[in-house]
């Protein structure tokens, strides 16, 4: 029987390695998989190289993540929250590189990533700093930029709803990067508020197949108390 | 511009610049039923309160939402539900949801009939600055550019100068930009302006303001639109 | 109010141009419209290039519109069916031009249109008859073709549900290159199963956001006979 | 390889090739528990029939199923969940649909554990001919080079030689290719057979068979597996 369900975070977390690459899910606060985040933090990876739309609020989650000194480089298309005090500060001692990429091509960089897509040319970000280095390309009169694939080795995902293969849903906009970021990971790790019976998500429904899925771990936190 | 014309404008008894709230009701005026409008963070969020609920105007948020409403009353929170600016808000009945490799997708492909986003410079062949002014903080450019590129129609919402007088609307940028030659039209607390491939061209300006006028507190050629 | 659901077959056709590209949704016979089909030869547009993954079952629906001699061209993946007979016969007398695709590679085409990508690397295909004049490139280590996107002017879908904004669903495997083809058309239109209230789709659930849609007809033809 | 030798061969009492269904249950035996696996139109599709339901694989359908089942019960049908052989299927519980883009991104991302495809040739470096012999009919690729470059482990499952006797395993395809060296391993009806750096390694025969006589209609060299 297939069951991707684990019982401890131990068993979420093991064979994270040095060195990866951490694809974490969420826009600000929602979404976010700060279970997963602490987990990896007791667990104690270092030299990480993390993607996530933000870049942590505060002292929990992704920035209590950054304080550890563990993450080399952040790729994220805006560092700056309400209160991004924990980033700030690392940026301008100089102890973590940043990647500023914006959103769409950071959502599709992982897309790409997924779908077996190495490279792709885009729009977004043409004639500015951010297309400096990067092959600028004619197509059919317009301009465009060469973007290639961002996978990870691994994704901390937050779901709603999961079952022991590892299909997932999501609630309402709390879904943003978690799906593309489960496709871009050789190891995907979700925590969910809710496990349910094989059978009972609507096979029209599913947001992210099980096939994206790695482990499941149950954790029902309640309600997100910031954006 | 100098000191002098500005406060010489300022003084101008004979007209009354716009509030963000009124330039965003300007602005929604120009929005008919049906479009798929996506409000940048800020000012531009506030067009929305501008259009009547019977007129069907379908409002995008990047974050994933296809017909996002408005703020819900504060018994009603879903705390799932945040728009770009990550303040709590509603589904309007019809609306959907997806991830963010679609949402942009979306934007990308130019399915959205208007993007309303707010500048700190606009150049008179089109070119956006919004991003950033400064190299102090860390960079930060969130969806912006790739709304600008994606979207057909981009208007732009802003004071028509800075808090100490300098025009917004110029001749080349010098902020780093956001997207090269999109904006299409802008509205500020002075004027309406489309961006032509003349250049700027007045479509309309507060009651009482002068071309003459407007052109002195604007540093690119103004002239009126067709 | 927004209303997309037109009332006649001929409101549902106006506009289609000769010359035009059209998408036509569908796996075999499963997820094709063939009423719309049928409304685009009463229609009577020409020269078209016609994008589906086959060329047509027997005498009806796709096949019926390649036997009207009014498209110039077929992109497919498969143009061979248990009774692909008008396709052959057209085939072998030189009087449509064929473009076969690999299956993946045209849904990404027109994913791609959809998405704003104007071209993208792939490793389908590499070292094969169909890379032919096809731009290869090196990327990592691995051998990839670039290919264009493939964008419609029209697009015909088979949809399950609908309602006025054009929110669709599907049916299991009806689904198929459907919702790709709403993405990548300037002017999508709809023959749905079943009209609904807006509001009646669940948010989490809707395959196709309005977004993508121009029309919606009401076909509520029951069961497909054919595969 | 010549005639008379093809016909000692057929005439050797002490091997008994596979039938198709043989080599079909045979590789379903090496599919573990809790494989994602697309298994190719025709013969291919009978593996299925030969991984208990107690053994939990995931099988895909290219054209937008996941967790596929067996054919339904002559009043059980759903006239819209077809596979990509157009034959009627089921959705196994836990299975879920998905879109062509999707699917293919799926497929191409090498997201499968395992696709399992019939061929006209393979060669030894694991070049892979099958989907086109002949320029007679329209060329007709369907899924196949999309599932031969995008899955990691890709088997092939056809009889040894032709129905003329020639071997389908050879040195270099003349067959237009599917893709180029992407064949993991080969099930016929004589032997299973890995696609090695060194060229075919042989792992298994038929009783009765040996290496010799497997060598005799095989037209690329082979060597006994490691």
């Amino acid at each position: 029987m297939i069951n991707k369900i684990v019982q401890s975070m131990a068993e979420a977390m093991a064979d994270i390695r040095d060195g990866s690459v951490v694809l974490i899910g969420g826009f600000g606060s929602i979404g976010q998989p700060n279970a997963l985040i602490d987990g990896l933090i007791e667990q104690g990876a270092k030299d990480l190289t993390v993607v996530a739309n933000n870049s942590g609020v505060g002292h929990v989650g992704l920035a209590r993540l950054l304080e550890t000194g563990r993450v080399r480089k952040i790729v994220c298309s805006f560092p700056r929250t309400a209160d991004p005090v924990v980033f700030e500060k690392l940026w301008r001692e100089g102890r973590i590189e940043l990647e500023v990429v914006p959103q769409g091509t950071m959502a599709e960089r992982m897309r790409a990533a997924g779908a077996g897509i190495p490279a792709f040319y885009t729009p977004t970000a043409v004639g500015t700093k951010l297309a400096e280095g990067k092959e600028e390309r004619e197509i059919r009169g317009r301009k465009y930029i060469l973007e290639d694939a961002l996978p990870g080795d691994v994704a901390l995902v937050e779901a709603w709803e999961a079952d022991r293969w590892g299909n997932l849903t999501y609630n309402s906009s709390a879904r943003n990067f978690n799906p593309v970021m489960a496709t871009a990971a050789a190891l995907t790790i979700v925590q969910s508020q809710h496990i349910v019976e094989l059978g009972a998500l609507d096979p029209e429904k599913v947001a992210t197949p099980g096939i994206f899925v790695s482990r499941v771990l149950h954790v029902p936190y309640g309600e997100p108390t910031v954006t | 511009m100098n000191t002098i014309v500005k406060d010489n404008l300022r003084a101008t008894p004979a007209h009354q610049p716009l509030t963000r709230r009124q330039i965003a009701e300007r602005l929604a005026r120009d929005i008919p039923e049906g479009w798929y409008v996506n409000l940048g963070i800020g000012a531009p969020l506030q067009v929305a309160d501008y259009v009547p609920a019977e007129r069907e105007v379908i409002f995008q948020s990047e974050n994933g939402i296809l017909g996002m409403g408005p703020a819900p009353a504060p018994d009603q929170i879903n705390r799932w539900l945040i728009n770009a600016g990550k303040q709590y808000v509603t589904l309007r009945t019809g609306g959907s949801y997806m991830g963010h490799a679609d949402s942009f997708g979306l934007i990308r492909g130019g399915h959205l009939d208007l993007c309303v986003l707010g500048a700190f410079q606009v150049a008179e062949n089109g070119d956006l600055a919004n991003w950033a002014t400064t190299t102090d903080n860390a960079p930060a450019v969130g969806g912006a550019m790739d709304l600008a590129a994606g979207t057909p129609r981009l208007w732009v919402l802003m004071d028509h100068t800075t808090k100490t007088g300098e025009s917004r609307l110029v001749r080349r940028c010098f902020y780093p930009l956001t997207a090269v030659g999109v904006v299409k039209r802008i509205y500020t607390n002075l004027a309406v302006i489309d961006v032509t491939p003349e250049g700027f061209a007045v479509r309309e300006m507060v009651p009482g303001l002068t071309l003459e006028a407007l052109q002195e507190v604007t540093d690119a050629p103004l002239r009126t639109a067709a």
